[in-house]
């Protein structure tokens, strides 16, 4: 009987979100050339970022990014307080057995590409697809096979919040420089250089590695805490 | 130029960063570096504030973008009076909190103080920024320290409650998306103050559509009628200031957001109406239930949710009167609310299930809290000297300008209720015997504590003796919301003054 | 695990700092001035925290003599990943599905971790056989037409080649 | 052109399908796993619709770390809707 | 009617059945893992949907890369790329919170169905 | 057509054959080891082919291409076998029954996986629902 | 080039349908899993073809990250079904 109803209720909101995006009226009347256009020249002609994205997510909207970032600062720290216990055995491991060497021995080799490959997304972000937060991902994706693959393989958690620290303050810096050189928060401030050179596009790679370690550092810490979690 | 409104928002998130480091440092840092950043933020909006009232409203772009590119923060007389007390009754819950955390270890502490500082900055985020997908950011950070902060004690059922209210609060982001998505894709814009301005380009149908997927987008937080099943459990299971901060910050920043929504960017005339059902059909079922809570804290909460609907009900009425009285019930319930959480969680102490029954006789044990409860209460249901009084009667005067009288009748009927259930816990509080059996351990309230209690009795009374000194900022305020084409024209004019 | 000497710890950074530069120069693919000098500090930066890490191999590994055999052993690999292949297509087109599993084990003479983990990756991709398990030296292999069970010939049929490059390169 | 048609509907056809199989799925490991399959024809998806990288970021989360939570919270409660669908 | 048409009905109503699936999991599912596993369906239909409204005929990625800087007119719209990539690692975030909250629900209870945990009146 | 396009286009076409035979494969075996053996081995040289093939096709335009492929090929050629034979060995650690034909039920080996004492009488797939 | 183009793109659907017939089939962890992965690996070459036919360089990222990241699945997945997590 509740299904009935629960699948009547969706007939009716499915019918409403049908009839609202599949009318061709949706797309006849769409207006918005402006924005695209605007942020398509802008970026090549000023801020000589190749990657209009990246340019969208760090300097038109970085504002957002900042608030993305804390939501995943939020997230790794509601994590720990959520799951916090009290008796807290020093001597936990993440993984019950031991992996096989095969493994173990594959993590271990290909542990430092994963690291490179991320610190190269992070680093290229204005200029391939990719930035900050894949980066981060990515080497929060290596530190997970390690963890697996590792019955002894330990990061400690001073040092990522420490890193995790420093990258958002250094953010939350450089939109503060950008206010004190340029008159608005988060401004491009620096020379902007060449369009598709390593070192183009002023402020905006840097504040991309620093979301970089952010977000590597905030996402390792929360796969370190749940696989702690023994339930 | 005493600062900037993006200090509102980067200051807390600076502090956020900082204090794991300072944690390692100096412990005790954890707890004294956000009530310095509350305050820093109080002084900062209530300086801002007044120089928005006596020379202009400030917009704030950000990363020198104009506002149609650019994300911009608008700091105006309606903004600045929100933002002042959402600050302040930050400042004031830290001020409860701060030796209350003192018994919890020191991790659990730090993340305390983290979230309630982003809570607070979140909020104001909501409600200062011009970009709706920024504020949906802003929505989401707020969603996060609210769920954590309702899931902090373990032992109770807060997870139970975090979750409920998780569920509602992602799918209504998810609704909130919708909109946006459809904004977006009809008028090519995120920007408040030009989609203001081109709305009616948009295909009617679409406009309601969008409007329909918003009201649910916000619902959550305002806590409007179908959307507010987390609200009674998370403000019972949460920490006892905690259900102070969702009462007086973070419901005051939804609603605004509705409010903005409704009369700036969908500035119809028809679904104000909307607005006074909604209101309506939120304040009866709350109060309703309000009558057969036993337990302290969830008659709180369904309280609260009530005068939340009696706000939306006097913006509905879409006059100067009633936006008028609408921001003074808004003031009035950030201040008395959080008062009566703050002296209610003294009076049940360390109890985890707070039945009003427990409280029975307290007020000879702890006379000046239950004092301070009885103010509350009294300026909640609108007793003559105290400030609850005068937003009544302003939404009573705007009502009858208006002619509504059924609306007349219902608030009369609803504010028996309140007295009903308000002296209930009273007559507990006073005329009862304290009985060992079911009545909680009386003890010492904190300094601190004490301190913020007074200072919201000292402004409950002060209101009450002297509306005047607050109902010029509130004019203000309302003359702000309700001049649609002054907000477009300051915030996309200034584009045209600071070209790239 | 035991601590190294200043030296071996110098050898491992280098060595670690050449691969991750090629890979680096691989993923960048471009000898741009400031692409090189960001991975030089990149990859130094990585191979430095890496050195506990990163254990596969010395400067020996570098030698023309191994590099040789290295070369002759991905030859042969690639001949027996196409043989296996041919084999694979052939039993999964055939009707009848001509399969006869099983599993199977033997001994191997392999060192370390690094070589086993090679040749059980060539196990794993020549024709017919997955390794299953790796218990010290005991290899589990799973046998898509077992021929024989004895350790010996199975050794002998499976892995002898592989090993035989395998021990000169690795020892 | 028509090419692309067929990659996007047989990608969507993908989608819907096993969106269908992890809502219908009575074991939670299997559905876990069919999220990693939603997200895998996600990111060819947004590929092809010219996003790399909205389909980088898709890969980079849905591919490990939202296994891997799904995973540790299967570990450490149940792992079948109904206990009854343990065999 | 062409084939952009077609990609775009095809893509919005995808996005739309999956926004109803994972709807339907949400309100009938009795599994605290289903419901989140129906949330994060959800989210995928939304960040379809976004990506669909940015797509136009023959687009390509709005990337300056060697060899492409005059394809600017063929470049699809970069805002909603923008926005799915916040919305992503929000959703994540969500995600990661919801399953904390779903282990500390069944340290407490010891169940995992949304009808046996109600201390608290759904 | 120029001579990288021939090769190219023959190694992909050789590329897309050996990735549909693994899939194929593990459609058509009968246990999961089986699966894995055809499964492994078809999709890794038919990825393999199918990269080299695009970048051999691109070579006449950048070198750049063919780098990356080779990067990618040599990821794929060390991880693809990693994975399934941790999922291989997670089936043998949790004893899932390997499939045999009806002759070969005196190895030790297999003994030591299934911990069984006759298999014979197990169809490929049955077993614990693991 | 456009009809090996084709061919290869049908093959390669075909190799995913019958993935996607074991992935629903299953009828273990392993099976589901494996299906995954030949999936993944599929999908590596076809986003490498797509960026190839799309002839934009920087899409080849996406089809390495993919490449990496997706075996970590796997083994997640194998180390759980192996009772190690």
């Amino acid at each position: 009987m509740k299904k009935a109803i629960v699948i009547f209720l969706l007939a009716v909101f499915g019918f409403f979100l049908a009839v609202t995006f599949l009318d061709p009226d949706f797309e006849a009347e769409r207006n918005h050339n402006g924005v695209k256009n605007f942020y398509l020249d802008k970026t090549v002609s000023q801020l000589k970022t190749a990657n209009t994205v990246t340019a969208i997510v760090v300097n038109f909207r970085g504002f957002d990014t900042l608030g993305e970032v804390t939501v995943l600062f939020l997230a790794a720290t509601a994590l720990g307080s959520i799951l916090f216990k009290k008796r807290h055995h020093i001597g936990d491991r993440t993984v019950l057995m031991p992996a096989s060497s095969i493994v173990s021995a594959g993590s271990k080799l290909i542990f430092p590409a994963i690291i490179l490959l991320g610190a190269y997304v992070f680093i290229h972000g204005h200029l391939t697809p990719g930035g900050g937060f894949q980066g981060g991902t990515i080497i929060a994706t290596g530190f997970l096979l390690m963890l697996i693959a590792y019955r002894d393989f330990s990061i400690s958690h001073n040092v990522l919040s420490v890193i995790e620290s420093f990258a958002g303050i250094g953010f939350v810096t450089f939109g503060l420089l950008g206010f004190m050189n340029g008159g608005t928060f988060l401004q491009n401030f620096m020379g902007t250089g060449v369009l598709n050179d390593l070192i183009s596009g002023g402020v905006i790679p840097v504040i991309y590695i620093l979301v970089g370690f952010k977000v590597a550092a905030e996402l390792t810490g929360l796969i370190y805490t749940i696989l702690h979690e023994k339930g | 130029m005493v600062g900037s409104p993006v200090l509102l928002i980067a200051i807390p998130l600076l502090a956020a960063f900082l204090i794991p480091l300072f944690g390692m440092v100096w412990k005790e840092s954890v707890r004294i570096v956000p009530g310095l950043v509350l305050a820093y933020l109080t002084y900062l909006s209530a300086s801002l504030y007044i120089e928005v009232i006596n020379t202009d409203t400030i917009v704030e772009i950000i990363a020198g973008w104009r506002p149609p590119w650019g994300i911009n923060l608008v700091f105006s007389p309606l903004t600045g009076f929100l933002t002042t007390i959402m600050t302040f009754m930050g400042f004031i819950v830290w001020l409860y909190s701060y030796r209350f955390k003192r018994n919890v270890e020191f991790e659990a502490a730090k993340k305390y103080f983290i979230f309630l500082m982003l809570l607070v900055a979140g909020s104001v985020g909501i409600v200062i920024t011009g970009d709706i997908f920024n504020q949906f950011v802003f929505i989401e950070i707020v969603g996060i320290s609210a769920y954590a902060l309702t899931a902090f004690y373990t032992g109770r059922d807060s997870a139970e409650a975090a979750f409920k209210y998780l569920i509602m609060g992602s799918l209504s982001a998810s609704a909130l998306l919708i909109a946006i998505i459809i904004i977006y894709s009809q008028l090519g814009t995120l920007n408040m103050a030009e989609i203001a301005a081109n709305i009616d380009n948009m295909n009617p149908y679409y406009r309601i559509i969008a409007m329909i997927f918003f009201i649910i987008g916000i619902g959550v937080e305002a806590e409007i009628f179908p959307l507010n099943g987390w609200a009674p459990d998370a403000y019972t299971e949460a920490p006892g200031p905690v259900g102070g901060a969702f009462s007086g910050i973070v419901a005051k920043a939804g609603i605004y957001a509705m409010v903005r929504m409704m009369f700036t960017l969908f500035d119809i005339a028809g679904p104000m109406k909307i607005l006074i059902v909604i209101g309506l059909i939120t304040l009866i079922v709350a109060e309703t239930s309000a009558l057969r809570q036993e337990k302290l804290k969830r008659m709180l909460a369904y309280s609260s949710i009530g005068q939340m609907g009696l706000v939306l009900v006097a913006f509905g009425m879409g006059t100067k009167a009633g936006v008028f009285a609408a921001l003074f019930l808004m003031l009035n319930h950030a201040i008395t609310k959080p008062m009566l959480f703050l002296s209610g969680s003294f009076l049940t102490f360390n109890t985890t299930e707070k039945y009003i029954k427990q409280i029975t006789g307290m007020a000879k044990k702890m006379p000046v809290v239950s004092i301070i409860f009885v103010l509350g209460a009294l300026a909640i249901t609108g007793f003559p000297p105290f400030s609850g009084f005068w937003s009544k009667m302003a939404f009573l005067s705007a009502a009858a300008d208006e002619n509504l009288l059924f609306i007349m009748a219902t608030i009369l009927i609803i504010s028996i209720f309140e007295v009903v259930y308000y002296f209930r816990v009273i007559n507990r509080l006073f005329f009862f015997e304290y009985d060992d059996k079911i009545s909680v351990e009386p003890h010492k309230p904190g300094f601190n504590g004490m301190i913020a209690l007074f200072v919201l009795a000292f402004i409950v009374l002060m209101i009450g003796f002297y509306p005047s000194s607050v109902t010029g900022f509130i004019d203000l305020a309302a003359d702000d919301l309700l001049n649609t084409h002054q907000y477009i024209d300051k915030v996309l004019q200034l584009g045209q003054t600071i070209i790239q | 695990m035991k601590s190294l000497t200043f030296n071996e710890k110098l050898a491992r950074f280098f060595i670690n700092w050449l691969f991750l530069m090629i890979v680096w120069i691989a993923f960048t693919t471009s000898f741009n001035k400031q692409e090189v000098i960001a991975g030089v500090f990149v990859t130094m930066l990585i191979s430095f925290f890496s050195i506990p890490l990163f254990t596969c191999c010395t400067f020996k590994i570098l030698a023309p003599k191994r590099i040789f055999y290295m070369v002759y052993y991905l030859l042969i690999f690639i001949r027996e990943l196409i043989k296996s292949n041919l084999d694979v297509a052939r039993r999964v087109l055939t009707p009848s599905l001509p399969i006869n599993p099983g599993i199977v084990k033997f001994k191997s003479k392999l060192p370390t971790d690094y070589s086993k983990m090679v040749l059980a990756n060539s196990i794993t991709l020549t024709p017919g056989t997955l390794s299953i398990d790796i218990i010290d030296d005991t290899f589990y292999i799973h046998w898509i037409d077992v021929k024989t069970t004895d350790p010996e010939e199975a050794y002998t049929e499976i892995a002898e080649t592989f090993e035989k490059i395998l021990l000169k390169i690795f020892v | 052109m028509n090419y692309l048609l067929f990659i996007i509907g047989f990608l969507l056809l993908v989608l819907i399908g096993t969106a269908v199989y992890a809502v219908r799925q009575r074991d939670l490991l299997y559905a876990v796993i069919a999220t990693g399959v939603i997200s895998l024809a996600l990111t060819a998806l947004f590929l092809v619709l010219q996003a790399p990288d909205v389909a980088l970021t898709e890969a980079a989360i849905g591919v490990a770390l939202t296994t891997i939570i799904f995973i540790i919270t299967i570990r450490n409660t149940v792992r079948y809707e109904d206990e009854k669908d343990k065999k | 009617m062409d084939t952009t048409e077609l990609i775009r009905i095809g893509v919005y109503g995808t996005s739309i059945l999956l926004i109803l699936i994972g709807l339907y999991a949400v309100l009938t599912k009795r599994s605290l893992i289903k419901i989140i596993i129906g949330l994060s369906i959800i989210d995928g239909g939304i960040h379809l949907l976004l990506i669909g409204i940015g797509y136009i005929k023959d687009g390509t990625a709005p990337i300056f890369s060697p060899g492409s800087e005059n394809a600017v007119a063929r470049m699809v719209d970069p805002v909603p790329q923008a926005l799915v990539l916040t919305a992503i690692v929000i959703g994540f975030g969500v995600t990661a919170v919801a399953l904390s909250l779903v282990i500390r629900l069944y340290r407490h209870h010891n169940t995992l169905k949304i009808d046996e945990i109600k201390n608290l009146k759904w | 057509m120029s001579i990288y396009e021939i090769i190219g286009g023959i190694l992909i076409l050789i590329g897309a054959v050996f990735l549909f035979l693994g899939g194929l494969g593990i459609y058509r075996m009968p246990d999961v080891y089986n699966r894995l053996q055809a499964g492994t081995k078809a999709t890794t040289l038919g990825a393999m082919s199918l990269i080299l093939g695009v970048g051999v096709v691109k070579m006449e335009d950048s070198w750049t291409w063919i780098v990356k492929m080779a990067i990618i090929i040599i990821f794929i050629a060390f991880s693809n076998p990693i994975s399934s034979h941790a999922l291989a060995r997670a089936m043998y650690h949790r004893k899932r029954y390997p499939y045999i034909k009806g002759d070969a039920k005196d190895m030790d080996a297999y003994r030591e996986v299934a911990g069984k004492d006759d298999p014979s009488d197990t169809s490929p797939d049955e077993g614990e629902n693991i | 080039m456009t009809y090996i183009f084709y061919i290869t793109i049908v093959l390669l659907s075909l190799g995913m349908i019958f993935s996607i017939i074991r992935f629903i089939k299953g009828p273990t962890a392993g099976d589901r899993t494996l299906a995954l992965d030949t999936m993944t690996t599929l999908m590596v070459a076809g986003l490498v073809l797509l960026s190839a036919v799309f002839n934009r360089f920087i899409y080849v990222d996406v089809a390495l990250i993919y490449g990496v990241l997706g075996f970590i699945g796997v083994i997640v997945i194998a180390r759980y079904l192996e009772g190690a997590l």
